[in-house]
């Protein structure tokens, strides 16, 4: 399978499909709305689920198997966040308050970016390694506290605590945490008893997701003017640095060409749950404009579009692979 | 029946800032309140509550100088970072201690 | 625009009681009536309606003599037992009859 | 297997008791009630799943097999309003405005009524045309369109454009169409991923789609003598001459005999999702007790219960069976 | 703290409305408007709005002119065809010149 | 499998698990909130499941084999509130009204409690009779009944028609007895067609309800201090004894080991929606903290952690096994 055809997969997957028809559906003004307790049950469901698989996979993982990707995964939570913060300042020319806010996006992670990735490494019948959902709880956190912490030693005081227990006890960490602890003491065992709910049916609730994401990205697409040029290209070349590296680190961490790929999704991804809930308890200042849009309008619909085939790509490439 | 006359503060937020909003009013003397859910424009573009839900609609009877008190405490702290409106009407209610 | 002044009374109520409300203003004279969905706390602690759905905020524009049999029928039914307030505000509507 | 063996397959089928149940939770005034973020769900749902089904089918369908069943399906799209219409106005001695509402909703189709043909179908073990459900979506808009253009005709002005934008840009036919599209682009492949949401729980999902169905149907119960006696018997005769009519024209296209049966009672149902929405708009001065008590109230029960086995028999007659 | 008196215009409509009636009152003078989920019985009877959502309440604090504008638009296009009632109070809020 | 082996099975189910997740996220104060349509959508889907179930498997049972465990859940559900509403009086103190109105949830039945008994003996591989969820509609509704009937005898008037018309056409009893007959009129064959959303994923449904009861469970240990140590007290040790009993009169019907102890865990159980609802409309004067703290926040817990394994470790020993 050459790029191209992996593109064509990619696009042709019903859960980027059913992006599009969210777009669609503002584009042309449709009266089509997905209930707010829709979302949130999707929400609860797809970072639950996430958990539960990773624990459960986990607690079949010998420690020797897991340690190196781990540390791949941390590094990458602090790289990223610098990484992007100092590119906002230094070629973007955003304030602190706000290259800060940005960072604590593009460090941390999508949950359904991931999710996207690992459907389509089902698609192309490429193995992944069962604890990947484990590294999104330990790249979310780090990245979101590393970029408050920056913005706090720029401005003076500012009510870090709070965030932090806010992101800690926010609902997109303690569902994956407390998911991956279930699945972790539930075991195999236990996952196989809700498996009609929390596995069989991932990747159809992903279309009503990607549906509704679709529908807000548009929304987004219409701030885009405002953001100006410099925070679009932002939102595509970043991803494409970080997806890279995370790639990179992956394949030295000696992860499979499915694994490493999954890892660079997830670093090249933006979050848009827990980020975005911690910056404005910690940074009321931010505009919300710049990193919804960023991450919302520009780099979610590449990564799910192009990003994805080309970190596959990436990845082959680094394996050796055609 | 012997109605009483009070305030009926009614406060429009981004729906994350409901706890706060709530410990606040109590603290500053609101016997209750009400919550309603809602959504709106204003003058401020997106805003993060569009990911944490909507907003919220906050209602609480109090007193003339509770009022006072709420208005501004939000004037000092919320009205410049975060979208929040806030308006007082006159109302009329039995029981006029239940809400002193 | 000829606007004609009228009472909106609005109550907060335990969801349950719906139903029972819905009749008793009606049948004390309010031709119409607008429910939102509400949460809150006073008074009381718990309620079963946490169990049944939460509060509702029942809004009805009536003359003043069908607001005060509401007040009435309220403060002699409701307000030992259930968790209920209610309060009145003057309200100008246009199609003045359409009310009373 | 006899009408009678047929008609207690469907009237004991879960759906239909379903229904039933719902009937009697109004009539008894539970307080049972499906929370409207509930219902909004499963009317999406049920929309992208047979648009999904449909376009998967149709990208293995060769033209040569479709067109038949496409034109006899267009013919009824413009038959059915105009008699419903002339119906209306002679027998009935509705108003312009009042005929042409309810003749929309003759015309187009109730989405539900397709789901339960299709379900009694599969528990009845008759295999029918994988394509059907696009037909659903070439029924649903013609006729709507058809009446609307009468009463505007009839009337002078009246905002058409806008009531067309609203038709195509409303859920009802973006869900169908743009699921239609998804399923034709992912093709069967891409249908399977996602099947344990959208294929497998589709006739579990229908029953609690019912049980709601049933507690509005009920309601509309109480307009019953508002209407009249004309309306009801309406309710009645018309799905019988309109699903005849579909059931005829199904076979002479070369349908099977479970593709004619659903062809006639999708000709014979009323909408009440498109339809309404679009004659809200279009006709604002149409009475909604009229259309929405006839195609609720009357005909939605009549079909469910009575109907689709009635259609069926009348297929293998037709198609020369027992 | 310094109050301003202003008009807080209230319309109860059936959802599908909400586009439409967001669109008048922004091109009369409104400069924010909050929307909470409601339902309800009127003199009307069955309506299509049961099938696509509920009535919804929309309220906008305006300028007293801006509110008659509401007002008049409101009668002369929706009365007639619609399930919508509109009226009007009297509140106060800080920072008037965010209303008008 | 000794009772410390069932007891780590227990608690490290994903359903016992969920509960404690929704614990701690009250406990650490999380933004995760449960939307008010999902818990109702999930109450109505376990009431209706469990009706469904229940009625199929009825259809298949003769009546031989049903009568004496419905005998005994009879008796149950007159001795149990009898019992409860004594030892409140006597040794509790309680007004007749809070007496009647706590011994109304602790002789009726919660479904939650029953589904997670069942899961246990899934997960245990111990069969249990298929008509069991039948026995929770016939044990549900006379406890309520009785306990009203006392309260009323006590105080002079009171509307219990209301309430006996409330209890009967309120969401529970309707779902449970109408899941029951269309389960019944449908039999195995109908359950079969909507298995893949009524029986498979009973299990991972149970794991959401679980996490949004864990959230209330723990907002009631405020109410604790409150309430009093007596009824603290009474939240154990009751639930114990009517286990016991439930346990002994099941085996005397002749249950299996897995029924008896199921039937001993319906006994124990106290029911939240049900009973509430009537007790809410038939004694407004009792103090909701009383019966909601007591239902929710003590027994509920202690039956889904201990009390199951006791009362399968009480059910083996009674049939002779380890
Ligand atoms: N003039 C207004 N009338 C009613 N609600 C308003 C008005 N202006 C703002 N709001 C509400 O207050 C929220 C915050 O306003 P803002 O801070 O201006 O974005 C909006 O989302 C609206 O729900
Ligand atoms: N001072 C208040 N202001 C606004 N709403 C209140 C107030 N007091 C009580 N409520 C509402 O009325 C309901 C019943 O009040 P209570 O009977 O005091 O528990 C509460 O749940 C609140 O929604
Ligand atoms: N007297 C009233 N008080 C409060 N709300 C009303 C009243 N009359 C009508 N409404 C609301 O306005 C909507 C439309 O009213 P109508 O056009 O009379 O059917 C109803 O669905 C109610 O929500
Ligand atoms: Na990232
Ligand atoms: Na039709
Ligand atoms: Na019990």
């Amino acid at each position: 399978m050459d790029t191209l055809e992996l593109l064509r997969i990619n696009l042709l997957s019903p859960a980027v499909l059913a992006f599009a028809l969210g777009i669609t559906a503002t584009l042309v003004k449709s009266d089509l709305k997905i209930p707010d307790a829709l979302y949130t049950t999707l929400s609860i469901y797809l970072l639950l689920a996430i958990g539960l698989k990773g624990g459960a996979a986990l607690s079949t993982t010998p420690f020797t198997e897991l340690w190196k990707p781990a540390l791949a995964t941390l590094i990458l939570s602090v790289l990223t966040p610098l990484l992007s913060y100092t590119a906002l300042r230094r070629l973007g020319r955003f304030d602190v308050v706000n290259a800060a806010a940005i960072a604590a996006h593009y460090g941390s992670v999508s949950a359904v970016t991931f999710v996207a990735a690992t459907a389509f490494m089902q698609a192309a019948q490429q193995p992944v390694e069962g604890f990947l959902p484990t590294l999104v709880a330990i790249l979310e956190v780090p990245a979101i506290v590393i970029a408050l912490l920056i913005a706090r030693r720029n401005l003076g005081e500012g009510s870090l605590g709070e965030a932090l227990r806010e992101i800690f006890a926010g609902k997109s960490i303690l569902l994956l945490v407390g998911g991956s602890l279930m699945g972790f003491l539930a075991g195999p065992e236990g996952l196989k008893q809700i498996a009609p709910v929390f596995v069989d049916p991932f990747r159809g609730v992903l279309v009503l997701f990607l549906l509704e994401l679709g529908m807000v990205a548009a929304k987004r697409f219409r701030d885009l003017r405002t953001v100006g040029v410099f925070l679009i290209g932002f939102g595509i070349v970043m991803p494409l640095i970080q997806g890279a590296l995370g790639v990179w680190l992956g394949s030295l961490a000696g992860m499979s060409v499915g694994g490493a790929m999954v890892l660079g999704t997830m670093a090249a991804s933006a979050s848009y749950i827990a980020a975005p809930a911690a910056v404005r308890i910690a940074l009321p200042q931010a505009n919300p404009s710049y990193y919804l849009t960023a991450s919302l309008g520009v780099t979610f619909p590449f990564n799910l579009t192009l990003g994805i085939p080309i970190y596959f790509a990436l990845s082959r490439w680094l394996h050796g692979g055609s | 029946m012997a109605l009483v006359s009070l305030k009926l503060v009614t406060i429009i937020a981004e729906g994350f800032l409901e706890e706060k909003l709530v410990r606040e009013v109590r603290k500053l003397g609101a016997k209750g309140y009400t919550i309603t859910p809602a959504r709106g424009e204003g003058s401020r573009g997106v805003r993060a509550s569009e990911w944490e839900g909507n907003n919220i609609r906050l209602e609480t009877i109090v007193s003339p100088s509770v009022a006072e008190k709420i208005l501004n405490r939000l004037a000092e702290v919320y009205f410049a970072n975060y979208a929040v409106i806030a308006f007082v009407e006159n109302v009329e209610v039995v029981r006029g201690e239940k809400y002193t």
